[in-house]
């Protein structure tokens, strides 16, 4: 199958940047967002035919199927070992364009309505395209060195995005933060690629990840070198997932997202909910099998319970956050969470890979109404122009279709029966309850917590007090209604693509079922919680204020997210400024450079101390000249006899 | 050649003599004096010439022709440096030595 | 003995004859035509340097008293051009102010004399020789130094010098007598053969050595230098300062690579030690100085400690090294003194302050400045560069390298001072800087031949070469 | 008049054009032409290089030898391998940048230009020789002119910092002349005459002795002017003081020298001493890379941050030549080559910045991306290409340093190598601070409401600049296999 036309999937979209970008004090608003629209859907298109191409054509060779590479050498290390540049094929990859090009395209479309009238629109769309081509060229990377790539290249346009309203300072300061956190992350990232790169001599998917099938082992050997207990490797796979855990706002690399939030709605949408956040699945989700082979697994256990723990925690947080965009946000910490637990509680073959299915499953569920509800929070943030569920309720009156796609998006994240999320979800929590039960459990109570939290959110903007708006809040123009409307369609009826047929740990593909106890069991969760936010926030009523007072403490540890703010401010602030920056800035000044200045000035008040000897008077200057004679006579006859 | 006398003993003189103009020349205040304390150094320097001539090299006489020249170069020296310190004289009516230290350091 | 043998102090001769021409031609030039003496010195001198190149055949005469070879023949003809230079840069000084005293002629006859002195000194054969060289050479100097006699500074450094030399010469004369007692000659070729290592030899030697020394002023002998610069009129200064260093430094290498060969083991540890205490303590020195003619002073005992390094190894290389040193020191050092002395008769000033913002003012003087102190800095392409680091190859040759450092460290020390000058000239705008003026042509022409000197004499290597050869005669 | 020695002489014909200039535009005129016709034939070199390779395999191509002292065979020896001709390309781009960004230099502007160009042929002499003499002579004639240039057009304490640079710097040159000189007269051990010719020397091996004494001595000579801890304080006051083009000139070529004498002398010449000092230098390299950048952090003047900035990217430099691996080596070049570029575009755009608010303090300025868009773009990118960002040249030569150093595996050089890996952390920290901070936020100075925009001979001078650093990080395969291709005998050394 030739699939050289996918290298234009990421090009179109450079193209565009690099178009927008340098002339962008020329082009008009109207051009460039027409502009960065065709280009995108261009791109979708292509991604379209080619998930058409290979799943349906000629992507399975018998019975598996086949990745599809594509490259060319961009850099020599030694012979063996370098950086190549290509498209990799494969079901996770191409699952990944629809994803990225589907949201993207929506979120082009979308942008046109929101960033209406704003100055700084041609450099919006711009960054978009930017991030479009590095999100695309992550997707199709070939190799470890080009994935990273790639992932800097995704950070660096988050940061642009987070900071598009560069003049205000705390979004300034959230993409500082954005872009450092997740730099540090990527430090362990580069550190395990080093360490792979030198003990495999390989950094290409393909031969890291190929497994002997008659040994069930890597099919790669390696110098087992062990540090401390673990395999090198072992180590490597761990500070991979840091990278991953970054990018994904895994506990503790989360602090980032929230704050992110700082950036455009649309780029929450498409950056922190959709794509980029869900870069550390897709990692994991690439490098499984080294993941699962590699000393049975023991990475995977950090991946699994690093993901429970977050996703259990970000929920918790979520109750209690009254700005609309950082609720969501957790709300994407939490599902990611969902995700990498789907992944590390995953086995390799056949229908023990449910969980590796279910987590790419619930990312494509999840990226489809997740964007729903940003796009649908940013409407109404549009609309009253503000974040905080203080300024809204009863909105429904006024935007009707958002209510509506709202209300969907928040079903299908509820995991309500018959909705996308209700599919990919239950997945998850067979796997889980397959091979882990404590993380079961949690993932479970997750399940409640989210459908709760939801919608406290659903009923605090649409339902819930009657606010009184200065200028009657309205609908936004069809630009902005019909990618809500189209999202909606896909995360209603999302579930219904029978996933595990194309995508599958060991490529075979299997029959996933529903486990109807288990379904049973999530679903009825899900309901308490939404009746709970029924009866809290649907009326006005003091229910809610009741019950954060009776847990008092717990809630305003909750409410302040833990305090994991503080701690980070602490450690940079207090340690790195304070104490390691400050007293090297003045040691530097004062021993390092005081030395040299010291050698300087002391030849100087060496001079001027000596300068009695030039006395003036001509008999000194006789007793100095016999004084030389007489010690040189001295120390030539008897002393230095040789 | 004097009976009775070996070389050490003039030699020691001379070399009396030459520290004798050395010990004046770092300590006498007058310029006039610190003149004739060189010229000390240079006799000192002439009789042994002569003397080692004599003593040890009779047969040839470049010792005394050294010190014969030395003699001559002595007068002409001491001749300049008196002149220059005339010329001083006139200008600060003082031949001491400490006035003679406007340059120092 | 045939008289064709007198072709050997050809240069002496001359040099005798232009001096009784002065004499002649003071008798009979009328009064108020007297500047007229400086025109003809100039060209008599010009004419001397001019017939100096014409080659001489190596041999002795006076029973080998007086000697010359085609080395010294040719440091005889360095002199030559250093003191031509020196006449071009002094004559509009000597029109105006000595002149005008009518004490015109007896500069020229004295400088001359001088002169004469050092061509006897460095060709001498025998003690005897070298001593009437010597003196010859210092006592006109110092009548020289206390030239102005209206200014007090003047006579005080006329009267140091002459005590001081007194005293040197009585010492080094002590020393050549013990010399004489313990080899019995005064005759370099005899003394070779009888030269040995014992005590007296060698206190006799450190006594002798001393006596040179003062001449190039190595510390301690050397306290006499920045006082007599700073008194004495600045073209007396900048011969005391290349001149008459130049040719001792020439004869002392000539003496330790000759006669006191034998006593090598014990001079090489001696110069070693002076060295060091001579750039150190020059550079020191140098650091504070604001009268320019003492920093030259002591910027010019800091040099004679390099030079000391090219003395050390005692090989060809080292010989060649040191002439070639000198030989581009007295173009830097005249360049120097040149600027110095253009800029003090103009206007008087002699302090570093006054040269603040120079460059804006007056950028040809300032910019042979910057050329001549780099060349003694030692930075390229000027020719101070390879003179210096051709005396530490010398010194390096011999595995010296500790003493190789501590003069890199000194360069570095005497870099400093150099660019306190640079800095008043170049950096500075100055409050009242040196207005505008333009030099006589004789001025112009002393500098630009320095200039060409210091330019060319670095990069156009057959002239090393040339050195190189005539060397080997005292290495053989 | 072969190809290598026009890149002496062409600047020397410019001083000498320039002398007989007049006035600014003159001076600049004739210097801006000079500087392009060295552009075109540093340019025309690197594809002359290509050419020539195919059918030369020896070390250096292009040499030429004349006898200059024949004496202390002392020669006049030039030639090239794929290290010089990058780093003569990278001369000539920074020089004519400098020309264009010293466009209005109002005081003395001939004598200004001159000074620049000598400069320049210092270094253009220094990459072409390959006899030690001849190295050291243009060596201290490229580093001699900084006194004036600093002093004279400078800006702050700028005799002190001229100085202190001026002194230092040729201390270091002094304690290099010693290393030479030792080196020298090692260079007959197998018996022949003494040479100072890099590549005679080179197949000569010189008793190890003689190795461990003088390599640290050279060493040290060239890493000073490389900013090698502890020895790189005369950096930020040299640079703070100095005026645009000369920063740029000197951070951005001149500081290569150091890199580049170290490989290509101390670590040429005397493996076996490298090998013997490397564990010592490389604590102090690795120290370097996160101090200076741990010091960039709390500096609130643009080009201290710089100069600390200069500081850790150089050290990076040190650090992987001393890894003694081919791979870092490889990474190290690149560095010399993106760190030049990158570090002349920031000092450019500082200039810039400071020729127009008049101050470089990062509290007085703020939000200058809305009024200076051009301006505040390029310092966002070069910032993002400063922190290594891939798609720039920076993010090339980290990674190859970085797998380079790698593959060194025991527990000592692991250490060090994550310490610098860390490095890119702290980077990333201060430089978006200081965009942060200066571009982005709302503007603090009513004043720099309507600050004058980029004109065209900024911009120029800026994309000269860019387009390199861009090239290098999208496709950086040509230039490493140039690089690449040249290491083969100097990995020879030191196994």
């Amino acid at each position: 199958m030739d699939v050289t036309y996918t290298i234009l999937i990421p090009l179109i979209p450079l193209a565009v940047f690099l178009l927008l970008g340098i002339f962008s004090q020329k082009i008009k608003p109207a051009v460039s967002g027409i502009i960065g629209v065709a280009g995108l859907s261009t791109s979708a298109l292509l991604s379209f035919y080619t998930a058409y191409q290979y799943f349906f054509v000629h992507g399975k060779v018998d019975g598996v199927y086949q990745a599809i590479v594509l490259k060319t050498t961009w850099m020599n290390f030694t012979d063996t070992l370098k950086i190549d540049m290509g498209v990799l094929i494969d079901p996770i990859s191409v699952m990944m364009l629809i994803v990225v090009s589907t949201v993207s395209l929506m979120v082009h479309i979308y942008s046109r309505g929101y960033m209406k009238g704003d100055d700084g629109y041609t450099r919006f769309f711009a960054f978009l395209s930017l991030f479009s081509f590095s999100m695309f060229g992550l997707v199709l990377a070939t190799n470890l060195f080009q994935i990273y790539i790639f992932w800097e290249l995704v950070g660096v346009s988050s940061f642009l995005l987070i900071g598009y309203y560069y003049t205000k300072p705390s979004a300034v300061s959230a993409a500082k933060k954005a872009f450092i956190v997740t730099r540090f992350a990527d430090l362990g990232f580069l550190i395990g690629i080093l360490i792979i790169g030198f003990y495999t001599g390989t950094f290409d998917f393909e031969t890291l990840n190929t497994v002997n099938h008659e040994t069930g082992e890597l099919a790669l050997n390696w110098a087992s070198t062990s540090f401390m207990g673990l395999s090198v490797i072992t180590w490597a796979l761990i500070l991979m997932f840091m990278g991953g855990a970054g990018k994904s706002a895994m506990f503790p690399l989360h602090i980032w997202l929230p704050d992110a939030m700082e950036g455009p709605t649309p780029v929450s949408a498409l950056i922190h909910a959709a794509t980029m956040v869900v870069a550390g699945v897709y990692l994991v989700a690439r490098l499984f099998p080294m993941f699962y082979f590699v000393e049975d697994g023991y990475a995977l256990n950090v991946v699994a319970y690093v993901g429970a723990f977050s996703s259990l925690f970000a929920a918790i947080i979520a109750l209690t956050q009254t700005d609309i965009k950082r609720v969501l946000a957790f709300s994407t910490m939490s599902q990611i969470g969902y995700m990498m637990l789907a992944l590390g509680v995953s086995k390799y073959e056949g229908h023990d890979g449910l969980g590796y299915m279910a987590s790419m499953f619930h990312l494509f569920t999840h990226a489809m109404f997740k964007a729903l509800l940003f796009l649908g929070a940013g409407s109404v943030i549009h609309a009253v122009h503000s974040n905080y569920l203080k300024d809204m309720g009863g909105l429904r009156k006024y935007m009707p279709i958002t209510n509506i796609t709202f209300l969907i998006a928040a079903l299908a994240i509820a995991g309500f029966p018959l909705t996308s999320g209700f599919f990919s979800k239950d997945e998850i929590l067979v796997a889980a309850f397959e091979h882990n039960k404590l993380i079961y459990f949690s993932s479970v109570l997750v399940a409640g917590l989210t459908a709760f939290y939801m919608f406290r959110l659903y009923f605090g903007i649409f339902w819930g007090k009657d606010t009184q708006y200065k200028h009657a809040p309205h609908e936004s123009p069809l630009s902005m209604t019909l990618p809500l409307m189209l999202l909606a369609l896909v995360s209603l009826f999302g579930g219904f693509i029978p996933f595990s047929k194309y995508i599958s740990a060991d490529r075979v593909g299997f029959e996933a079922h529903l486990n109807y106890p288990l379904a049973a069991v999530a679903v009825s969760v899900g309901l308490i919680g939404i009746a709970l936010a029924w009866a809290f926030y649907k009326k006005e009523n003091n229910l809610a204020d009741k019950f954060s007072n009776a847990f008092g403490v717990f809630y305003k540890w909750t409410y302040h997210k833990f305090y994991i703010d503080e701690v980070y401010l602490f450690v940079t602030k207090k340690i790195i400024f304070n104490l390691i920056a400050a007293p090297i800035a003045r040691f530097d000044k004062k021993y390092v450079d005081g030395t040299m200045e010291g050698i300087g000035n002391k030849t100087v008040v060496i001079s001027n101390k000596i300068k009695g000897l030039q006395s003036g008077r001509v008999q000194d200057y006789a007793f100095g000249f016999i004084a030389g004679v007489v010690v040189l006579a001295m120390v030539f006859i008897y002393l230095w006899t040789n | 050649m004097i009976a009775g006398i070996s070389i050490y003993e003039i030699l020691t003189v001379t070399s009396i003599l030459f520290f004798i103009g050395i010990y004046g020349f770092i300590t006498r205040k007058n310029l006039i004096s610190i003149l004739m304390s060189v010229e000390l150094i240079l006799n000192a320097s002439v009789i042994n010439f002569v003397v080692i001539n004599k003593y040890l090299y009779p047969d040839m006489l470049q010792g005394v022709f050294f010190s014969i020249f030395i003699i001559a170069v002595a007068a002409a020296e001491t001749a300049l440096a008196v002149s220059i310190i005339i010329n001083l004289y006139r200008q600060i009516a003082s031949v001491e030595v400490k006035d003679t230290e406007i340059m120092k350091y | 003995m045939d008289f064709s043998s007198f072709l050997l102090m050809r240069q002496e001769i001359i040099l005798l004859a232009i001096i009784l021409l002065l004499l002649i031609a003071e008798i009979f030039i009328p009064k108020n035509k007297k500047s007229s003496i400086v025109h003809f010195a100039i060209f008599l001198f010009g004419i001397h340097t001019a017939a100096g190149f014409f080659a001489i055949n190596e041999s002795s005469i006076f029973g080998g008293s007086f000697q010359t070879n085609n080395l010294i023949h040719f440091f005889k003809n360095v002199l030559n051009i250093g003191v031509f230079i020196l006449l071009l840069q002094s004559a509009d000084w000597i029109q105006e102010k000595i002149v005008a005293q009518d004490k015109g002629t007896e500069f020229f006859i004295l400088l001359f004399s001088s002169l004469l002195g050092m061509y006897f000194m460095i060709s001498s054969g025998d003690f005897l020789m070298f001593y009437i060289g010597l003196e010859l050479s210092t006592l006109p100097v110092a009548a020289l130094a206390a030239y102005e006699t209206s200014k007090r500074i003047s006579s005080e450094s006329g009267i140091k010098l002459i005590l001081s030399a007194g005293l040197a010469s009585g010492v080094s004369l002590f020393g050549i007598s013990l010399l004489y007692a313990t080899s019995g000659s005064i005759f370099f070729h005899d003394i070779i053969g009888a030269i040995s290592a014992s005590n007296l030899t060698i206190l006799g030697f450190i006594l002798f050595f001393s006596g040179l020394s003062f001449k190039i002023s190595l510390v301690p002998f050397h306290f006499w230098t920045a006082d007599v610069y700073e008194g004495a009129p600045i073209s007396v200064a900048s011969y005391l300062s290349v001149i008459s260093k130049g040719a001792a430094v020439f004869i002392l290498m000539i003496l330790l690579f000759t006669i006191f060969k034998p006593l090598m083991h014990v001079w090489e540890n001696m110069v070693y030690v002076i060295a060091i205490a001579t750039m150190f303590i020059g550079n020191l020195f140098a650091i504070r100085q604001q009268n320019m003619k003492r920093f030259l002073a002591f910027s010019s005992i800091a040099q004679a400690g390099f030079i000391l390094l090219g003395l050390i190894s005692g090989t060809q290389l080292g010989t060649a090294t040191v002439v070639y040193f000198v030989m581009i020191y007295i173009f830097s050092n005249l360049a120097a003194f040149g600027v110095v002395q253009a800029i003090s008769s103009k206007t008087g000033k002699e302090n570093m302050t006054d040269y603040e913002g120079l460059y804006r003012t007056n950028p040809n003087l300032s910019l042979v400045m910057l050329l001549a102190l780099f060349s003694l800095a030692g930075i390229p392409p000027v020719a101070g560069f390879f003179g210096k680091f051709f005396l530490f190859t010398a010194a390096a040759s011999e595995g010296y390298y500790v003493l190789v450092f501590l003069a890199v460290v000194n360069v570095t020390i005497s870099l400093y001072y150099y660019l306190l000058v640079v800095r008043a000239m170049f950096l500075r705008k100055g409050e009242n800087p040196i207005p505008f003026f333009k030099n006589k042509l004789y001025m112009r022409l002393g500098l630009i031949i320095t200039v060409i000197g210091i330019v060319v004499l670095g990069l156009y290597s057959p002239l090393y070469e040339y050195i190189y050869e005539l060397s080997s005669i005292y290495n053989s | 008049m072969d190809i290598l020695s026009l890149f002496v002489v062409v600047p020397v014909l410019t001083i000498i054009a320039l002398v007989f200039a007049k006035g600014l535009k003159q001076a600049r005129l004739v210097s801006m032409v000079g500087s392009m016709v060295q552009l075109g034939m540093a340019i025309n070199l690197v594809f002359a290089y290509f050419k020539e390779r195919a059918i030369n395999d020896g070390i250096m191509v292009f040499t030429k030898d004349f006898v200059w002292f024949e004496q202390f065979n002392i020669h006049y020896a030039i030639g090239v391998d794929g290290i010089s001709v990058a780093l003569l390309l990278l001369t000539a781009i920074v020089v004519l940048a400098g020309v264009f960004i010293s466009w209005k230099m109002p005081d003395l502007p001939k004598e200004f230009f001159i000074s620049l160009l000598i400069l320049a042929t210092g270094v253009y002499g220094f990459f072409i020789s390959i006899d030690l003499f001849t190295m050291f002579v243009f060596y201290e004639i490229a580093v001699i002119p900084m006194y004036l240039l600093i002093g004279i057009w400078g800006s702050g304490p700028k005799e002190y910092s001229a100085m202190k640079l001026t002194l230092m710097l040729m201390g270091a040159s002094a304690v290099l002349l010693v290393g030479v000189l030792g080196i020298y007269f090692n260079s007959n051990a197998d018996g022949g005459a003494l040479t100072f010719n890099i590549l005679e020397i080179s197949q000569v091996n010189i008793p190890f002795e003689a190795q461990k004494l003088f390599f640290p001595l050279t060493f040290v000579g060239f890493a000073v002017l490389g900013a090698l801890f502890p020895f790189h304080t005369w950096s930020p006051d040299g640079h703070a003081s100095a005026p645009t083009a000369v920063s740029m000139l000197h951070a951005g070529v001149l500081m290569k020298l150091g890199g580049y004498g170290v490989f290509r002398i101390a670590m040429f010449l005397l493996p076996a001493g490298a090998v013997h000092w490397s564990w010592f230098f490389i604590i102090l390299a690795a120290i370097g890379v996160v101090y200076g950048a741990f010091g960039a952090i709390r500096q609130t003047d643009l080009k201290y941050i710089n100069a600390y900035a200069s500081v850790s990217h150089l050290g990076l430099v040190l650090f992987a030549l001393l890894t003694l691996n081919k791979i870092a080596w490889n990474g190290a070049i690149i560095q010399s080559l993106s760190h030049g570029l990158l570090t002349a575009m920031f000092f450019a755009l500082i200039g810039m910045i400071y020729g127009r608010t008049h101050t470089r303090d990062i509290k007085k300025l703020g939000g200058l991306m809305k009024v200076l868009p051009f301006i505040g773009a390029i310092y966002v990118i070069t910032g993002m290409a400063y922190l290594g960002l891939p798609g720039f040249s920076g993010f090339v030569a980290e990674m190859n340093i970085f797998v380079g150093a790698f593959q060194n595996p025991d527990m000592f050089h692991r250490v060090l190598t994550i310490l610098a890996v860390s490095s890119i952390v702290v980077t990333a920290v201060y430089i978006l601070r200081l965009v942060g901070k200066i571009m982005m936020g709302p503007l603090v100075n009513e004043e720099f409401k309507d600050l004058p925009k980029a004109t065209w001979f900024e911009k120029t001078g800026i994309l000269l600049l860019l387009i390199p650093i861009v090239a290098m990080g999208v496709a950086p395969l040509w230039l490493s296999d140039m690089i690449m291709a040249s290491l083969e005998p100097f990995i020879k050394g030191v196994l």
